[in-house]
Order: C-alpha cells, then sequence, then structure tokens
C-alpha cells in the first residue's frame, strides 16, 4: 500500500532523534455480524472502462477479508503525538477503469493531492467537504494532474458525477501517523516514541471507535478494533 | 421615464472628441458604435463555434493556446466537458442577444430610421446614448464571466431554471458566472427597452413634411414593427430575470421546487416552478426570433427593389406580412416546450398558430420571386446577399414544419435538426441581411465604396459555406442526434462522427471567408474609391442628404419634404428610371 | 454574369440538399430514422414522411424558381419591367388556399398522431416502473413483489452505495423489496407506465425507436406509457441539458420476452 | 455597378419655423416654436414626450402583468405552500396618499397650464401644488418602507414563503417606478421655477401621466396583493 510506506518513510523523517525508542501499535480490524451485500455496478454508458471490468465490480463502501477482516478502514493517532508538519510529498489519488484507487486515501492538512486520470475519458472530481472549500473539476484524458490541498482535518466524501457509481473517501488528518486497514484488516502504526495516545480507526459506513494505548519504550502493542456490521 | 422631455430640441453639434464619437448624442455615430459591438461580438461567438467544433470531432485533442487562456475549463489545452457548454452558452447568448438583435435592428435602425423619415436624430437623444452604453455594459458583464471563478455559465442561453436557478451545486460556472448572465441579461433588457421606446416615439413624431406612414420604406416599417414587438417582450424578460436573479441570490423558491438533491446537496427552496420560466422566456423568446428576422426581411427587400428597378409586387404586402407576424409570435411561445409537461392539448393551441406563420412567410416569399419575374436585375454584393437571405429564409422555414408539429417533435425536439432550422433562419439569413446592408450602406456611411469583387467573393464562399454547415444539422437530426453534446459517444451517435467532421471542416472553411470582409471593411473605410451622392440610384432619403456621411443634422439644417411613395422606379425622369421621393417632379409610372 | 453563377450555385445546392429527400419521398429509402419499435410510433413516422414530402417540394421549387428568375432577369439591359402573371393578389390567393389549406390538413393530421401518444392515459393493467434522472444516471425501479413503491428520501440518496432512489428499508417497509437497475428492462408487447421523476434538475427521456422524448420536470412528477413491440436493447439518452455530463447521460431500454423478463426480475430480487 | 450621376435634384422646405399642430409628422419645430418663448405655445401639437410616456407606460405595464401572471403560476404550481399573509395596515394609508398626490398633481397642471397662458403670473401657486404632490409622494415611499418593516416584525422576509417574496418583489419594483416619477418631478419643478422658465407643457403633462399611471398601477397591485396573499 504506497500510502502506508510513504507514511512510514515520512514518519522516520520526524522521528529519527527518538528512533532508538521507537514503538509500534499494530493489530487488525474486523467485524462483526453479516454485512450487506455489496451491489454489482454496471458501467454499460462508458464502454472506455466496461470493457476493463470482465467481471463486473461492486461498490466499495464495505470491502471485507478472509475472516470477518474489515478492509478500507483509516486507523490513526488522534491524540498524543506531536502534531508534525505535513510531508513534502504529494498523494496521489488515480482514477482508472471508472474506479478510484484506492477507495480511501489518508493525507496530512495542507499536504499536496494529486488526482490522476488514467482513463480514455473525462473524469469529474468533486468533493463535498464541511469544513474546507469545495470544488468540481473535469479531467479529459491526458490533462495534467489535479493538484489540491485541504487545510482542515476532515473525512471527505469524493464523487465524479459524470460516472456516478465512483465514490471514494479523502481521510485528512493533523497526524502523520496513519494507516489504512487492508489485506486481512491488518494495520500497524510505526515508530511511535514514548507516551499515551488514543487511536481512533474510521469507517465509511460504521462509524469510528478509539482506544487508549501507552508506548513505553521499543515494544509492539497490538490492539484490534472490530465493528458491528449495518442490516441496511 | 418624465426623463425623456427635456433632451426633445434639436441639440448643437458637439466639437470635443468624447461628445462627437464616445457619448455621442448623434444617432448615425451611435448606429455605427451598435455595429462596432455587434461586430466584436459576431467574432468572439464565432471563436467560440470553432473551437466547440474542433473538439466535437477530435475531443481529446489540445487546442493550441487554449490552455494557457483557460487553466480551469481548458487544461493542457483540451476542452473539458463543462468548457464546451460554457462555450456554447457564451456563443448563444453572444449570438442572439448581441449580434442578431443589435447588427440588424439597433444599428442600422439607428443610423437610418431617422434619416428615411426626414429627422434631425431620434427623438430622446439622451436616452439612444444611454441604450447603446447599457448595453455596452451588459456586453461587457457577460463577457467578465469569462475570467470569474469557474468560468462563464453553462446552462444555456435559455438559462432553464433549476438548472440556472439552484447555484454552484450544479456545476462549475453556475456560480458567479450565472448570476453576471443573469445580470447582464437583465441590463441588456433595459437597454433594448429603452432603444425600441425611442424608435417608436421617432417613427411617429418626427417624420417630416409629406412622409406620410403609408409613405415609409419597407425597412423602416421593418424597425418601427420590431421596436414594437421589442418593447413588449423584453418588458417581460425583465421581471423574469428579476426573480431568476433573487432565487439565486436571496433563496427566493419561483423556480425552485422542494426536494432536489443536486450533487448530493439538499436544495433550501420549496413550491417553485420551473415551467413558470419557461413560460416567461419564450414569451420572450420566440418573438425574439422575430426580432432577429424582421428587419433583414425588410433591409433585403429595400434593396432588393432598388436593385430590381421596380417596385415590389405589392411592397404594402410585405409590411401587412410583417404585422401578422409580428402578432402571431406572441401566441406561439408553446410551441418550443410541447415536451415539458404541458397540458397535451395546449401543444395543439399552440401548433396551430405556428403554422399560421407559414402563411405570411410563404406570402412574402412569393411576392420576392414574383418581383423578380421581369425585373431589370443588377447584380452586386448587396443584391446577392439579399437572394442569398432569400434562399436561407426558405431553407429555414421549411424545416420549421416540421417542428411546429407537436407529433414530430416528438422524435426532432432538442436533436440537430432544430439546431440547423434556427441557425439557418434566424442566424444565417439575418446575417446575411446585415451583409447586404453593410455592402449597400457602406457608401453613405462612410462616403467610400466597397471593393465589389470582394464582395462577390465573400458572398459565394459564405453561401456555400452556410449551407454546407447547416444542412447536414438536419439530417442529423432525423438520425436523433441530441445537440448540445460535447462529445459522441453513444453507439448511435460514433457512426455520424464523419459528418461532424464535414461539418467542422465547413465551418472552419466559412468563418475564414469572412476575414475577406472583415478586409474589405477596413481596406476599404481608408482606400475605397470616393462613393457618388446616391451611387445605387435609390429613392429613399437617406440618399437625398446633401454628403456622404450625412452631415450631423442629415440634411444640412434644411428639412426634406416629401413627394412619393418610397419605391418610384422604372418611370421616365429626368434623372432617369427613378424619381426621389423628396423631388417634386410628377411622372407617370410605366408598368 | 454573376447572375448566372448564382443560378447555377443555388440549383446545384438545392439539389444536393434535397438528395436524402428524395431518396425518402421517392425511393422509399428512409432518411437514417431507426426502425420504429412501438405501437404508437407509425403514425408520427407516416406523418413526418407527408411533411418531408412536401417541405421537400416546397423547398426545391422555391430555391429552382428563385435560380431560374435570376438566370433570365439578371442585368438585363434597362428596358420597361414586366408584371408577375396575375400580381400580388394572385400570389396572395394561391398563399391562402395552397400553403393554408397544407399547414391546417398537416396540423390536422399531426394532431391525431399526437394524441394517440398523450391523449389516452396508460391502461389500468399497465406495468408500473419509476424511472429517476438525475445528474448524470437514469434510474428504474420495480415496486417488487408487494407492488408498492418505497417512498424517496432525496437526503438519503447515495449512488456510490447504490441508494438511487433515497430509499430507508430500515423504516420503510414497501422500500425493502423494491428493484432498482441501472437499465430499463422491460418485457415485449407490454404495456409500460413509466412514471417520470427528477433528482435534481431538468432531464429527457428519450428513446429514438420507441419514438418517445418526454422531459423530466423537476417537482412535477410527469408519467409516459408505450408498449415495446420488438426484443433488443436500444439507448435512452438524455436530451435536457442538464449539466457537464448532459452527454454521457444514458441508458438502456432492454426489451426482453415475457419469460426472459421474470427470469430476470427473480435473479434481481434476491 | 453604379453608375455616378449628380446628385439628384430634391426639394427641401427652406424656412425651419413651422406653427405647431403639422398634421403630417411631426419634427423637432413643433417644439421650438415661433419666437422660441415656450410660454406662448397654447396647444402644443403631438410631441414625442407625449407619445414616448404611453409606450414608456406600456412597456411599464407589461413587466407588471408578467410579474402578476407568475403569481397565479406560482400559486398553481401544486405545492402547499401558499400561506395567507395579512397586508399591513398601513397600506392602505400609503394608498390614500397616492390617489391625494394625483389631485394636487392634476391641480398643479392646471396652474402651470394657466401660468404659460399667461393667465397667471404667480408662480407660488402651482409650485404649491408641486410641492404637495411631492410631499405625498415622499410619504408614500416611505409608507411602503413602514410597511415592509411591519412585515419583518412579523417574521416575514423576502424568501420566507411565496406570498412574502411575491409581496416585496411587486411593492419594491412598484415603489422603484415611484421613486422615478418624484425625480421627473422634481425636474419639472426647477426648470419651472427657473428663470429661463424651459419647463414644456409636454414635460408636464408627460411627468402626470406617468404619475397617474403609477397610482392606477398601485391600486391593481393592491387589488392582487388583497385577493391572493
Amino acid at each position: 500500500m504506497r500510502t502506508r510506506n510513504f507514511s512510514i518513510a515520512a514518519a522516520m523523517l520526524v522521528l529519527c532523534p527518538v528512533l532508538t525508542f521507537a514503538g509500534t501499535i499494530s493489530g487488525k480490524v474486523t467485524y462483526t455480524g453479516t454485512p450487506v451485500k455489496q451491489k454489482p455496478i454496471s458501467m454499460a454508458k462508458e464502454p472506455s472502462c466496461d470493457k476493463q471490468h470482465p467481471i463486473p465490480i461492486t461498490t466499495e463502501t464495505i470491502v471485507t477479508g478472509a475472516n470477518n477482516s474489515l478492509e478500507n478502514v483509516v486507523v490513526y493517532i488522534s491524540a498524543g503525538a506531536d502534531d508534525a508538519n505535513a510531508p513534502a510529498q504529494a498523494v496521489t489519488f488515480t482514477q482508472k477503469g471508472c474506479q478510484y484507487i484506492p477507495h480511501v486515501i489518508a493525507l496530512h492538512t495542507g499536504q499536496e493531492l494529486h488526482v490522476v486520470n488514467g482513463d480514455q475519458t473525462s473524469h469529474n472530481i468533486h468533493p463535498m467537504p464541511k469544513s474546507n472549500p469545495e470544488w468540481n473539476k473535469s479531467q479529459p484524458p491526458g490533462a495534467p494532474p489535479i493538484v489540491q490541498k485541504f487545510d482542515n482535518a476532515e473525512f471527505i466524501s469524493v464523487k465524479c458525477q459524470i460516472h456516478p457509481w465512483m465514490h471514494g473517501w479523502f481521510a485528512v488528518l493533523k497526524t502523520n501517523h496513519y494507516a489504512i486497514s487492508s489485506d486481512g484488516g491488518s494495520f500497524s502504526l510505526p515508530n511511535l516514541p514514548p507516551g499515551k495516545y488514543t487511536v481512533t480507526a474510521w469507517h465509511e459506513d460504521y462509524g469510528t471507535q478509539t482506544q487508549e494505548v501507552t508506548i513505553t519504550g521499543n515494544e509492539t502493542k497490538s490492539i484490534d478494533f472490530s465493528f458491528k456490521a449495518k442490516a441496511f | 421615464m418624465s426623463e425623456m422631455s427635456v433632451h426633445a430640441g434639436p441639440h448643437a453639434a458637439p466639437t470635443s472628441f468624447i461628445r462627437k464619437y464616445v457619448f455621442s448624442l448623434d444617432h448615425k455615430v451611435i448606429g455605427l458604435q451598435y455595429y462596432g459591438l455587434a461586430l466584436a461580438a459576431v467574432v468572439t461567438g464565432m471563436v467560440l463555434s470553432w473551437i466547440m467544433r474542433v473538439h466535437l470531432v477530435w475531443p481529446n485533442a489540445p487546442i493550441p493556446g487554449l490552455g494557457w487562456l483557460s487553466k480551469v475549463g481548458a487544461p493542457g489545452g483540451v476542452v473539458t466537458p463543462e468548457y464546451y457548454l460554457q462555450l456554447l452558452t457564451m456563443h448563444g447568448t453572444l449570438m442572439v442577444f448581441f449580434v442578431l438583435t443589435n447588427a440588424p435592428f439597433a444599428a442600422f435602425g439607428n443610423y437610418f430610421l431617422p434619416i428615411q423619415i426626414g429627422a434631425e436624430d431620434m427623438a430622446f437623444p439622451r436616452f439612444n446614448m444611454m441604450s447603446f452604453w447599457t448595453t455596452f455594459v451588459a456586453f461587457c458583464i457577460l463577457l467578465s464571466a469569462f475570467f470569474v471563478g469557474d468560468g462563464p455559465p453553462l446552462s444555456g442561453w435559455t438559462g432553464y431554471a433549476p438548472l440556472s436557478a439552484v447555484g454552484a451545486d450544479a456545476g462549475p460556472g453556475q456560480g458567479i458566472g450565472q448570476s453576471l448572465w443573469g445580470i447582464s441579461i437583465f441590463v441588456f433588457c433595459i437597454a433594448s427597452l429603452l432603444g425600441s421606446l425611442n424608435f417608436i416615439a421617432t417613427t411617429l413624431d418626427l417624420r417630416t413634411k409629406g412622409m406620410t406612414l403609408s409613405r415609409m420604406p419597407i425597412v423602416t416599417w421593418a424597425w418601427f414593427i420590431t421596436s414594437c414587438i421589442a418593447l413588449l417582450a423584453f418588458a417581460v424578460l425583465l421581471p423574469a430575470c428579476l426573480l431568476l436573479i433573487l432565487d439565486r441570490t436571496a433563496g427566493t423558491s419561483f423556480f425552485i421546487p422542494a426536494g432536489l438533491n443536486v450533487a448530493d446537496h439538499i436544495q433550501p427552496h420549496q413550491g417553485g416552478s420551473p415551467l413558470l420560466w419557461q413560460h416567461l422566456f419564450w414569451f420572450f423568446g420566440h418573438p425574439e426570433v422575430y426580432i432577429a428576422i424582421l428587419p433583414a426581411i425588410g433591409i433585403v427587400s429595400h434593396i432588393l427593389i432598388c436593385n430590381m428597378r421596380r417596385d415590389m409586387l405589392s411592397h404594402r404586402v410585405i409590411i401587412y406580412c410583417m404585422m401578422a407576424i409580428g402578432f402571431l409570435s406572441y401566441m406561439v411561445w408553446g410551441h418550443h416546450m410541447f415536451l415539458s409537461g404541458m397540458n397535451p392539448f395546449s401543444a395543439l393551441v399552440f401548433s396551430f398558430p405556428t403554422l399560421m406563420i407559414t402563411i405570411p412567410a410563404t406570402i412574402m416569399t412569393l411576392i420576392w420571386l414574383g418581383s423578380l419575374y421581369g425585373s431589370n436585375l443588377r447584380i452586386n454584393s448587396a443584391s446577392l446577399f439579399c437572394l442569398g437571405f432569400i434562399s436561407m429564409f426558405v431553407s429555414g422555414g421549411v424545416s420549421g414544419f416540421f417542428l411546429a408539429q407537436p407529433s414530430i417533435d416528438i422524435y426532432l425536439h432538442a436533436t440537430y435538426f432544430v439546431v440547423g432550422h434556427f441557425h439557418m433562419v434566424m442566424g444565417v439569413a439575418a446575417i446575411m441581411g446585415v451583409f447586404a446592408g453593410t455592402y449597400f450602406w457602406f457608401p453613405k456611411m462612410t462616403g467610400r465604396m466597397m471593393n465589389e469583387t470582394l464582395g462577390k467573393w465573400h458572398f459565394y464562399l459564405t453561401l456555400i459555406g452556410t449551407y454546407a454547415i447547416f444542412m447536414p444539422f438536419h439530417y442529423l437530426g432525423l438520425a436523433g442526434n441530441v445537440r448540445r453534446y460535447s462529445a459522441f459517444q453513444d453507439d448511435f451517435l460514433v457512426p455520424l462522427i464523419p459528418v461532424h467532421k464535414f461539418i467542422t471542416y465547413a465551418a472552419l472553411f466559412t468563418g475564414a471567408a469572412q476575414l475577406i470582409f472583415i478586409f474589405n471593411l477596413v481596406h476599404s473605410r481608408f482606400k475605397g474609391s470616393p462613393a457618388p451622392p446616391n451611387p445605387w440610384e435609390c429613392t429613399s432619403l437617406e440618399w437625398s442628404t446633401p454628403s456622404s456621411p450625412p452631415p450631423f443634422d442629415n440634411f444640412g439644417g434644411q428639412h426634406p419634404v416629401v413627394h412619393h411613395d418610397p419605391y418610384q422606379y422604372g418611370v421616365k425622369s429626368s434623372t432617369g428610371d427613378y424619381v426621389m421621393q423628396t423631388s417634386p417632379e410628377q411622372t407617370e409610372v410605366a408598368s | 454574369m454573376g447572375g448566372k453563377v448564382f443560378a447555377v450555385l443555388i440549383v446545384v445546392i438545392a439539389l444536393l440538399s434535397a438528395i436524402p429527400i428524395i431518396n425518402h419521398t421517392f425511393m422509399g429509402a428512409s432518411v437514417t430514422l431507426p426502425e420504429d419499435i412501438s405501437t404508437h410510433g407509425k403514425a408520427i413516422d407516416e406523418q413526418l414522411s407527408v411533411t418531408m414530402a412536401e417541405a421537400g417540394i416546397s423547398f426545391l421549387a422555391a430555391q429552382l424558381v428563385l435560380g431560374l428568375f435570376v438566370w433570365q432577369f439578371a442585368h438585363r439591359k434597362g428596358g420597361p419591367t414586366k408584371k408577375f402573371p396575375g400580381g400580388a393578389t394572385a400570389l396572395v390567393i394561391v398563399a391562402f388556399l395552397f400553403v393554408g389549406a397544407e399547414v391546417l390538413a398537416l396540423g390536422m393530421v399531426g394532431s391525431k398522431a399526437w394524441a394517440t401518444v398523450y391523449f389516452k392515459p396508460a391502461s389500468s393493467d399497465a406495468m408500473q416502473v419509476q424511472a429517476q434522472a438525475g445528474q448524470f444516471a437514469f434510474y428504474f425501479r420495480y415496486p417488487g413483489a408487494d407492488g408498492k413503491f418505497g417512498s424517496i428520501h432525496p437526503e438519503k440518496i447515495d449512488e456510490g452505495n447504490s441508494n438511487f432512489f433515497g430509499l430507508d428499508p430500515e423504516n420503510d417497509i414497501p422500500a425493502r423489496d423494491d428493484i432498482t437497475s441501472g437499465e430499463l428492462v422491460v418485457p415485449a408487447n407490454k404495456e409500460i407506465h413509466l412514471m417520470l421523476h427528477a433528482k435534481d434538475v431538468g432531464h429527457s427521456f428519450y428513446v429514438r425507436e420507441l419514438r418517445i422524448q418526454q422531459d423530466f420536470v423537476p417537482g412535477l412528477d410527469l408519467s409516459l406509457h408505450f408498449t415495446a413491440t420488438k426484443v433488443g436493447k436500444y439507448e435512452i439518452v438524455c436530451t435536457q441539458l442538464c449539466g457537464l455530463g448532459h452527454y454521457n447521460m444514458k441508458s438502456y431500454l432492454n426489451v426482453m420476452s415475457q419469460e426472459d423478463f421474470d427470469k430476470w426480475l427473480k435473479s434481481q430480487s434476491n | 455597378m453604379a453608375t455616378v450621376l449628380q446628385p439628384p435634384q430634391a426639394e427641401f422646405e427652406q424656412d425651419p419655423s413651422r406653427q405647431p399642430g403639422g398634421g403630417s409628422g411631426g419634427g423637432f419645430r413643433n417644439l421650438t416654436p415661433n419666437g422660441g418663448t415656450v410660454r406662448l405655445v397654447k396647444d402644443p401639437s403631438t410631441s414625442p414626450t407625449r407619445t414616448g410616456i404611453w409606450v414608456g407606460l406600456a412597456a411599464i405595464a407589461m413587466s407588471f402583468a408578467a410579474l402578476t401572471s407568475a403569481l397565479y403560476v406560482r400559486e398553481g404550481s401544486g405545492y402547499a405552500d401558499w400561506t395567507h399573509i395579512s397586508l399591513p395596515s398601513i397600506l392602505w394609508f400609503n394608498t390614500l396618499a397616492l390617489v391625494l398626490s394625483s389631485i394636487t398633481l392634476e391641480r398643479a397642471r392646471m396652474q402651470v397650464g394657466a401660468c404659460m397662458r399667461g393667465e397667471e403670473s404667480r408662480r407660488s401657486i402651482p409650485m404649491l401644488w408641486l410641492n404637495a404632490t411631492m410631499l405625498l409622494g415622499l410619504v408614500f415611499v416611505v409608507g411602503q418602507y413602514f410597511a415592509w418593516l411591519q412585515l419583518r416584525s412579523q417574521g416575514l422576509y423576502l424568501p420566507t414563503n411565496p406570498n412574502s417574496s411575491f409581496f416585496y418583489v411587486l411593492t419594491g419594483v412598484h415603489a422603484i417606478h415611484v421613486l422615478g416619477g418624484l425625480g421627473g418631478l422634481s425636474r419639472v419643478m426647477l426648470k419651472f421655477r427657473s428663470t429661463a422658465n424651459s419647463l414644456r407643457r409636454s414635460t408636464m403633462d408627460a411627468t402626470s401621466y406617468y404619475w397617474h399611471f403609477m397610482g392606477v398601477l398601485w391600486i391593481y397591485l393592491l387589488f392582487i396583493l388583497w385577493l391572493k396573499l
């Protein structure tokens, strides 16, 4: 997961002085109950994308893995970590096959976001923030990346107006300590200096959960999050 | 309103440059200013149409320089879907309001109506000046939309609510851009009202001795009838724009119904009626078509008579036809709304008067053709464009047969058939009238002749080009090609793209041909051969002025006296085969 | 000289322009009109053909006469002008009698075709389907087993999560078995009663082969009814400017045999 | 090609001053009669000002017709938000003021006419009536403003409901037109007071037609508001 690797790298930059005692919080996100079946998406109206998906893809609101693991959950330090600056590197958000890749990205407030169109058709990127200015731009094929920043932390729903099934999320955070649960719902927040942390897990449909974790010295604390699946 | 009384006296000739050429009260200068404004607008509008045509057939091709011109609208020079619609909206608005309303009506009307009735100036010169400069302001407001926020509006020149009313949620340009559009049209309405008021009062009150209503040339009548139509039409669009602006800015709900979810934003409105906007707009919108075409009809008849060296079989019938059309134009607005949820019965109610308009239109055409028969037709740039006008008027007219019938409209509504129809009948035809007028009156306006050879080439290329562009539109429409699409992706549209390629080439070609005209205009203005006082041997008053261009008060401190009906041709007289309206000479009309 | 050039030019242009019309009218080769798959479309097509014949004839006649007269009378060396036989009166009478009668006839016949589409409401046993148009897609929904549509909550609309109509299955029982679809699937030879609902701005429902076009008017739920006679897939496009994605706003009308349709409906409901 | 000719012989009227009232077409001459002293005009012939004012009033009437028909369509739009609002009581007082102002203006017009015909030398009397009209006009406009305040105090603002929207729009647009009338009136007074005495009968008449029309228009609007809101 590119975002995560890079966030580790970023964290290293920030934390090199205390690297000797760097703790790690890692764990797994799971769900209980039966989540609603994700519906297949018909891309009939966009042939160039349709032919890229011989098996129709489904909506990505709830992505589950083996043994009840839940993916696309943003796990981050909501309190306790030093409020580092935004890293210089940009986060890239790609539109390919009329899908957002990845479905959820996390970035730091003020960090550069590059939106890239990898398709042969025009896309329209329309984030709907609450506390940041809203914008709505189209991107023809071959057009340069759209470069934007968000100054306030929030979770922003993103849509493509031309292809209404395209839906993604920008998790704009005040910290560089974040991870997005992937393959098997696992996550890991490395390079944490000793201290008391609040870890928050956010899911676009199931909401948020928090846990208190204390890191003393060079250790790896493991915590798990478990969300209750909604019937509808 | 009582403003008008004070200026109604003959005003002294100005001396300062500003008063002479900028804030001039002289109807001739104001007419030229209108002409210049229309020229600026038509060039802009044409360039926009070029960009659109190119984008349609090469959707992903970067257009050189465009990326620099509009970073948001065309990143890297590739036109975005919204930018296409924004260009389309601006093209329509510029052409309909600032070209088709200004050039044949305001420009030529201002210059020649007072002269043709033997007056020193308009009835209210200061109103006249205000009306031009208000139009200019409207023009600037509209163009400024290119440079604000995310660009001009994208809801088309008809600005259908709620798309035009809900604001930025509806897409790029629907924020401040759309507001500027509304304000611009609002201001334009005020200007047009002042203008028409001036035309009407002038025609009714400032006619010189002997210039009875029945002795006014056809074109004077055309301007007069047009100003009557415009007065009522713009008086309706004005409040409509006000309500639209209030919906956008003050949170009222005239046009916005409840429970709209636009781009995941629930709109804080309720109870408005989108159809209300359509009714108000088209009550203006359809008469507007005739505001564009009637002056052209007048100009063409006037010039044709002079070049046929005979009166029309009956030029009065043409005037009556124009009146009939003007009257009918207020009973047909619903034919734009057959499919927008009106009571299906009212569709028929609107359909019949629409079909009725065919009758006066046919009568006029027959009179033109019948008058050509046995005439001594002179072929020059002006008369050629008149003939071109007739051809276009017919071509665009017959396609009206189809659209006037609700049953066929079910299939053809909102296809390229409609686009072809109105571009031919109100776009190209009216513009041909303007070209004819320009070639015909240029000697009077500048004292120099235009180059005839260039003029004829300009005509032939324009005629071929415009047919090549707009005839295929009809067949695209019959194939169900939907209009206002920024790209053709649907399975049934892709096979039509070659036709669109052809049209694009034709459009570029025709546009290039207009450069001949621009060159001719500029070159002749300075280097053209000096014009005799009455180069076309025409009878109406504008050719009786002591000089070309006419002196400040048109007739050098004197007042012409009119003795004849406007078109005394084919007679034996001291001057040749015609008698000036101002000449006391009595002759037998030999016909 | 100039006159003759114009005359030739205008005649050539007129003939070239009219070739498709002539084909359509006299050779019976339709002008790119797609095949009609509706029960009411025939009347419209006939009306279109009649109109095209009349329009084509008047178009050609006018252009050719124009060319002829210009050819004949341009630059005659002076001399008295000839008057058109009958003069203005004759022409006016001709216009009134012929054109007047023609357009009136057109109007009358045409209004019959219009009436077949719009004047009689959908029959009671017509299959009810709801269509929703929004920026920039069509969605369709079938009432499901209970034959009732769940109510629409605009604020609950979430296309990213396939809740196109803003249904609330949690609290709204009829909504639970509603079947929503991205394309309009209908059985052949059965009357469909389509209820149009606009989510945001104005849109329009246009299927060329069905000879149907009707606007979606926000706040005003219109409805139309049709019977498709031929199995196949046909494009539904939006013809009312609705925003930046207008060109891309389309869906499919999928006409199936009754049994295929039942299968499809079953596959959707579970 | 155009053959070059001598300028055609045309007859021109040499004496620009013409007696007023020429039936065949007007011309500026009618406005500046022999001697140029405007006061001597007894019965001014048709002047563009008179025509113009009627044309202008036609346009205004059309605009308000459009607005009121919009009101009817909006009411019939089928959405149940057409809530009755009670008209501010002060409107009746304003109406009275406007009607009175029309009467005073008519009085003033007669007096001015008398002055112009020289039958009345003192200009103070017409001025008195003109001032009265001016005052009543101002009373009306201020009264309308108070009417708005009354509505606002009931929590009815422009966007509150269609009825309040239409109330503000109709009264607002009308008030703007009345202000225009007041402007015209003040110009009439200035001209009448000025030593040059450049006031024309047509100006006086046009202004008063406009003013009366504003009164009639207001009564029509009041009726619509009373009927519909």
